[in-house]
C-alpha cells in the first residue's frame, strides 16, 4: 500500500513543477513574477533559489511576447511552461496561442510541434471582480489544436503537469484561484502519471449525473452530500479534461442515470456546459428522462461585492435546486 | 485649484497647505483602508498608493475639471486627489451600493463620471487606448481637453503601451501621459523587465517630449505637469512625464516582498513626499505645527465620516445583479 | 410600394457606412487601411475621398492600440466604427474588447458607455488558410456586455449598421467574407432600421427546422430547395443576431417542425451550435421527435487547398444529410 | 555558402555570380506565380517580393545550414534563398501533398523542418515572439545558432513588435532581426502610421545595436548580415537591420494600388536590385552577358521544373483532412 500525505493544492502545483524540472533540464518556468516574487499565487516559491534565474525566469508584462517566446523556445527542443496569472490577462497572448501554437503542426503538414505547457489561473471567488475572475476555459476547449485540462483535486494537480509535460502538443492547464489552498491526499511516492483525456467519477450514484470541474467540483460534492440526505443519489463526474472531452464516461453515466445536470462557472452561453449539454442530448436522446440542466454563471462581469459573487456564480443550493427539476421533486 | 492655463506653480501659503492636505488626505484614508481590510471590511485586491502621493496631487493641480483622467488599479489617490469624495471611494472599498461605481467594482474599479475620472483599470497597459480615443474623441470635437493617463513603469512592456505613444504622437492627440515609476512591477525590478530602463525614451522614440521628474516632490511634479499640460492643451500633441517615485507598501496586500531589501523601502521613506513637504513647509515658515496639526484633524475627520457613511451604506439588492450589463435603454443614448 | 434595387452585400456595407457618416457627425470609421487602399474588402472605397482622413481613419497595424482607442472615442462621445480586418486578428484586440468594452458599463456600477460599433470579417471559403479562415463569433458571443449581429443578406448589411449605431453598448458585426460578392435587394429609400435582436424565417416549412446565420444561410437555402424536391419541407431561420439570441423564433419553429438541424461555420466542440442546440434541446424537450442535429465546420485549423477546405467546412450536402437523419430516412 | 564567420563579403566572381542567380530564381519564380494566380492554379492571397530580393538573398549569406528562420506571408524569397527546392514551394502554392507544408499552408505558410525554416506566418508581427523563443532555446542549451526573423515595417506597430525586442535585447537573445522596410503596410505609407518612421530607433531604444542599409543593393545587405550575424553569434546580443527596399507589385493580388503614384514604382524599379547587381557585374567585368544569360536559362528551368512538379504532384486525400491537428504520437515526442 502506497503511504499517503496531505498538501495544499499550491504546493501539489509547486512539487509538480520542481519535479518536473528536476527530471529533465529542458523545463523551464517562464511568466511574470515566477521568481523573485514567487508567482501571483506563491506557486513557484523558492524555486528561483533552487533552479535559478534561467530557469524560472521572470518576465516583463508581455503576455503576447512570453508565450510567444514560449511557443518558440517549444519549437527550438525546450519543454517551457509559461505561466500566465489569470486568464483574464490570457486575452493579450489569445494571437500566438490561436493563431500559432495552436495551428503551427497542421499547417506545416506536420514537420512542427509545440510541446508547449500554459499554466494560468481563473475562476471567481476571491472579490477580484470583472477583470481578474472570469472563466473562459470554454474558448480555449473550442480550439482545434489545443489540449485543456483543469485538475480539481490536489492530486490532479500534483500529477497533470507531468503528463502534461509529456505531450508533444500544446496543453493549457487551468488552476482554479479558489482552489490553492485547499489540502488533499497525493502519495508519497511515484504513480503519478494521470490520463488527461479521462474524465473521473468522484461519486457513483443512480439517479442523476452532476457533471462539473475546476472549482466546481467541491460545490457539486456538497450538493450531492445533502441531496442524499433526501435519498437522491448522486453521480458526481470531475471531467479534467475540457478538450477533449471524455464522452464515454459523460455518456455511460448518463445512460444509467437518464439525468444531467451540469455545473459550470463559464457564463451560460455558448459555455462549456452548452457543449456538454449538446452532446447528452444528441447522443442520449432516448435514453434521457428529463432536459439537461445548466447550473453556470450569471451573464454579468463578475462583481466584486461577496453577496453578488456568490449570487453570480453556481453554488450548492442551485446545484440541488437543478437536481430537484430533472426529478420533478 | 487655480486655473492652470499659464503653466507655472504659484506657491502660496495656501496652495502650499492644499497640496499637504490633499496628500495627507490619501496617505490616511489608505491607511485606514489598510485597516479596513485586516477586519476584512475590504476584500479583494488592495493596492496602496502611499508613497506615491505627490504624483496624483501634483499632476491634478495642472488638470481642469472639462479633463478626463484615466487611472490604474492603484488609484484611490487619483481619485481623491480629483476630488472625488472619500466616502464615495471608501463605499466603493466596501462594496456598497453608494459606492462611487455602486459596489460594484471595489478598489480597483473607481469612477466617476462627474469628476471625468475613467477607472480604475485592473488589466496592467489597458487604459493607455481608452486614453488615446478619449483624446480622439476630444480633438475631433473640437474640444481644448486634456486626457491624463496614469500607468506604472511595469505597463511599459506591454504592447498597448507602445501602440498608444504612437497613436497619440501620430495624431497629435491631446493626452498627457504620466508613468509612475515606483521601480517595481509586482516582485519585478525595472532593470529586470526593461533592456532599457529609461522610460522615458521609450516615449521620446515616438518623438513625444518626455520629462522626468522627481515623483517624491509635489512642487516638482506639479511644475512639471503644469508645463505638460499647457503644451498639451495648445494643441502641441501628447507629452510624457516619467515620474521617479516608490511604493512604501507590499505591492498589494498578498504580497511578501520577498524581493526588496527592507532597508532599501526605509532610504526612500526618508524621502516620503509628506515628511519632506511637511519639513519644508516648517523649515521655511510656510507653515506651522498647528498648521500641519489642524490638516491632520480635518483629515482625519473626513476619513472617520468616510469610514461612516460607508459602513452605513446599503447594500445592492441580489435582485439588482444584472443591472447595467446593458443600457436598459437601448437605442436611447443621447 | 417601395422601389426595390439590386446591390452587392460590399456596397450595401458601404452605403451603410456613407450613410451613417452623412447622418450624424460623431461617427467615424477606422481601422486599417480602410483610407486609402478603400478596405481590405474593399467595403470603404471612396469614403476617404467623401468624408476625409479624419472620419476615415488609417490606422497602423495596431489591434489593440486602435480598437481601445475606439472604446475611448465612444466615452468621450463619439460613435467609432472600428474595422478589424478579420476576426483572427481580433484576438489582438480582445483585452480591449472582453475587459474593457464589454465590462465598463457594470464596473462602474452604470455611469460608462460605449456605443461603439466593431465591424470584422470572418469566415472561410476564400483559400486563405489557418490564420485567416475562422469563424469564433461563438466567442464573442458568450461575453455579457457585448451585442453581436452577423447579417447574412444584402438587405441586413445595408440596415444592421444603422441600428448598431444607435445602440449604448458595444456591438460587433460579422461580415462572412465569402457574401461580399453577393447581390440582392434593398429598397430604393427609407425603411432601413433593422431589428437586431429578432432572427428571420428566411423560408416557412414544416418539417425540420434549419438554423443557421451569415455565410451557410446560402447553403441552408440550397439545401432547403433541394430537400423540396424530394418533399421535405425545410424552415429556414437566419439568426441575424448572436448575442442576443432570439429564443422565441427558434423555439416557436422547433414547436411547429419538432426537428432541428443547426448549420454554423465555427467549429463544432463548443461553438455556437452547441448553445442553440442545448436551449432546443433544453425547452423543446418534450417536442423534440429527434435529436438535435449539428453540421459545423471540422475541427481542424482551415486547410488553403479549395477540397480540403470545402471538406472541413458546413456544405449543402451535409445539411441534407443532416436533414435526412432527423427524418430517419 | 561559404562559413559566414569572418563577417565579410568575399565577392569573387563565383559569389556574384550565386547571388545573382539566386535573385533571379526568385524573381523567376514569382513572375510564374503571378501568372498561375491568373490561371487560377494558386488561390488565396498571394504576396509577391519582387523587387525585394536583394534582402532574403543579402542576408541568407550570413546564415549557417544550423541558424533558423522566421518569416512572414511574403515569404517564397526567403524560402527560395534559403535553399528550400522550387518544386517544394511550388507544389505548396499548388496546395498539393507535395507541397513544402503538404498543401496546408499555401503560399503563406511555408515550412521546412530540415532547412529550419520556421515559416509563413499570416499574421503581421506573429514571428517576432517565435523567433525570440527559438533563440531563447538556442541560448538555455548552449548553442551557437541565430535565429533571423524578417518582417516589414508595418509589423513595427504593433505590440508583438515591440514586446519581442525588449525580450531579446533584455536576455540578450541570438536573434538578427531583419525589417524590409518596403514604404508601404498594404496601402498605408510609413508616415501614416509611424509617428517616428525611424524603424531603427525603434530598435535602438531597446539598446539594440541597429543599421540601416540598402535594400535594394544584394552586397550591401551582405555585408550588413555577415556584420550583425558575426556579433550575435558570438553572444553580443541581438542585431537589428533595417533594410530600405520596394515592392514593385502590388500588395497581393487583390491590391488596386490606389495609394501611390505610378511614377515611384518606376523610380524604384529603376535601382532594381538585379537589374542594378546586372549592370555592376558587367560594368566592372565580372559577368558577361553569356553568363547573365546562362542564369537565365537556369532559373527557367528550375521554375519549369517546379511547375512540372507540381503540376503532377497529388492533392492531399480528404480522408486526411483531420491529420496533423494534433500528433498521433501523443506522449512520444523525443
Ligand atoms: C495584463 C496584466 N498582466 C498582469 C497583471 C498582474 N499585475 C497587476 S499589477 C502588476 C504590476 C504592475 O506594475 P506597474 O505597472 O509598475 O504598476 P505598480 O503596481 O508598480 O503601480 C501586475 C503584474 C495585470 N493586472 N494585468
Ligand atoms: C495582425 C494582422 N493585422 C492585419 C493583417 C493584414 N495585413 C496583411 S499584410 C499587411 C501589411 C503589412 O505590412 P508590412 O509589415 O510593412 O509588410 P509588407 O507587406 O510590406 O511586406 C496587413 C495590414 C494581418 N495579416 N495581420
Ligand atoms: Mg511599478
Ligand atoms: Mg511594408
Amino acid at each position: 500500500m502506497t503511504a499517503m500525505r496531505t498538501i495544499t493544492y499550491r504546493e501539489a502545483v509547486r512539487e509538480a513543477l520542481r519535479e518536473a524540472m528536476a527530471r529533465d533540464e529542458r523545463v523551464f518556468l517562464m511568466g511574470e513574477d515566477v521568481g523573485r516574487y514567487g508567482g501571483a499565487y506563491a506557486c513557484s516559491k523558492g524555486l528561483i533559489e533552487e533552479f535559478g534565474e534561467e530557469r524560472v525566469r521572470d518576465t516583463p508584462l508581455s503576455e503576447a511576447g512570453f508565450t510567444g517566446a514560449g511557443i518558440g523556445a517549444a519549437l527550438g527542443g525546450m519543454r517551457p511552461i509559461v505561466e500566465i496569472m489569470t486568464v483574464n490577462f490570457s486575452l493579450l497572448a489569445l494571437d500566438q496561442i490561436v493563431n500559432t501554437a495552436a495551428t503551427l503542426r497542421h499547417m506545416s503538414g506536420g514537420q512542427m510541434s509545440v510541446p508547449l505547457v500554459i499554466r494560468m489561473a481563473t475562476g471567481a471567488g476571491r472579490q477580484l471582480a470583472a477583470q481578474h475572475s472570469h472563466s473562459l476555459e470554454c474558448w480555449f476547449a473550442h480550439v482545434p489544436g489545443l489540449r485543456v485540462v483543469s485538475p480539481a483535486t490536489v492530486a490532479d494537480a500534483r500529477g497533470m503537469l507531468w503528463t502534461a509535460l509529456e505531450d508533444p502538443d500544446p496543453v493549457v492547464i487551468f488552476e482554479h484561484a479558489a482552489l490553492y489552498n485547499d489540502e488533499g491526499e497525493v502519495s508519497a511516492e511515484g504513480d503519478l502519471a494521470r490520463d488527461l483525456d479521462r474524465a473521473a467519477v468522484r461519486r457513483s450514484g443512480e439517479d442523476v449525473s452532476i457533471i462539473t470541474y475546476s472549482g466546481s467540483l467541491k460545490k457539486a460534492l456538497t450538493a450531492a452530500d445533502t441531496l442524499s440526505a433526501e435519498g437522491i443519489d448522486s453521480e458526481v463526474i470531475d471531467l479534467r479534461s475540457i478538450r477533449p472531452l471524455d464522452n464515454e464516461t459523460i455518456l455511460t453515466s448518463v445512460a444509467k442515470t437518464k439525468r444531467a445536470v451540469i455545473v459550470d462557472e463559464g457564463w451560460r452561453t455558448g459555455g462549456l456546459s452548452a457543449e456538454i449539454a449538446a452532446r447528452i442530448s444528441e447522443l442520449r436522446f432516448y435514453d434521457l428522462d428529463a432536459p439537461v440542466e445548466r447550473v453556470c454563471s450569471v451573464e454579468v462581469p463578475i462583481p466584486y461585492p461577496r453577496h453578488l459573487e456568490t449570487a453570480a456564480t453556481p453554488q450548492p443550493d442551485g446545484i440541488m435546486t437543478a437536481v430537484h427539476r430533472t426529478l420533478r421533486r | 485649484m487655480s486655473r492652470a492655463e499659464d503653466g507655472r506653480v504659484h506657491l502660496t501659503r495656501e496652495h502650499a497647505l492644499e497640496l499637504l492636505r490633499r496628500m495627507m488626505l490619501i496617505r490616511s484614508f489608505e491607511e485606514k483602508c489598510a485597516e479596513l481590510y485586516t477586519q476584512e471590511k475590504i476584500r479583494g485586491f488592495l493596492h496602496l498608493y502611499i508613497g506615491e502621493e505627490a504624483n496624483a496631487v501634483g499632476v491634478m493641480q495642472a488638470l481642469e475639471p472639462e479633463d478626463a483622467i484615466v487611472a490604474t488599479y492603484r488609484e484611490h489617490g487619483h481619485a481623491l486627489a480629483r476630488g472625488i469624495s472619500a466616502s464615495a471611494v471608501m463605499a466603493e472599498m466596501y462594496g456598497k451600493a453608494s459606492g462611487s461605481s455602486r459596489g460594484r467594482g471595489g478598489s480597483m474599479h473607481i469612477y466617476d463620471a462627474g469628476h471625468r475620472f475613467y477607472g480604475g483599470n485592473a488589466i496592467v497597459g489597458g487604459g493607455l487606448p481608452l486614453a488615446v480615443g478619449l483624446a480622439l474623441a476630444d480633438k475631433m470635437q473640437g474640444l481644448t481637453r486634456v486626457t491624463c493617463c496614469f500607468f506604472g513603469e511595469g505597463a511599459a512592456a506591454e504592447g498597448e503601451f507602445h501602440e498608444s505613444m504612437n497613436l497619440a504622437a501620430l495624431w497629435k492627440l491631446p493626452v498627457l501621459f504620466v508613468c509612475e515609476n515606483n521601480g517595481y512591477a509586482m516582485g519585478t525590478a525595472l532593470s529586470r523587465s526593461e533592456s532599457n530602463p529609461d522610460i522615458a525614451a521609450h516615449a521620446a522614440v515616438f518623438g513625444m517630449p518626455a520629462d522626468v521628474v522627481d515623483g517624491m516632490n509635489v512642487v516638482d511634479v506639479e511644475a512639471a505637469a503644469r508645463r505638460a499640460a499647457k503644451a498639451v492643451r495648445a494643441g502641441e500633441g501628447p507629452r510624457f512625464i516619467e515620474s521617479k517615485t516608490y511604493r512604501f507598501r507590499a505591492h498589494s496586500m498578498f504580497d511578501a516582498e520577498l524581493y526588496r531589501d527592507k532597508s532599501e523601502v526605509e532610504e526612500w521613506k526618508k524621502r516620503g513626499p509628506v515628511i519632506r513637504f511637511t519639513k519644508w513647509l516648517l523649515d521655511t515658515g510656510t507653515a506651522h505645527e498647528s498648521d500641519i496639526e489642524a490638516i491632520e484633524r480635518e483629515v482625519e475627520t473626513i476619513v472617520g465620516d468616510a469610514v461612516t457613511f460607508a459602513e452605513a451604506a446599503p447594500w445592492e439588492p441580489v435582485d439588482d445583479l444584472t443591472r447595467d450589463v446593458m443600457s436598459p435603454a437601448k437605442g436611447a443614448v443621447r
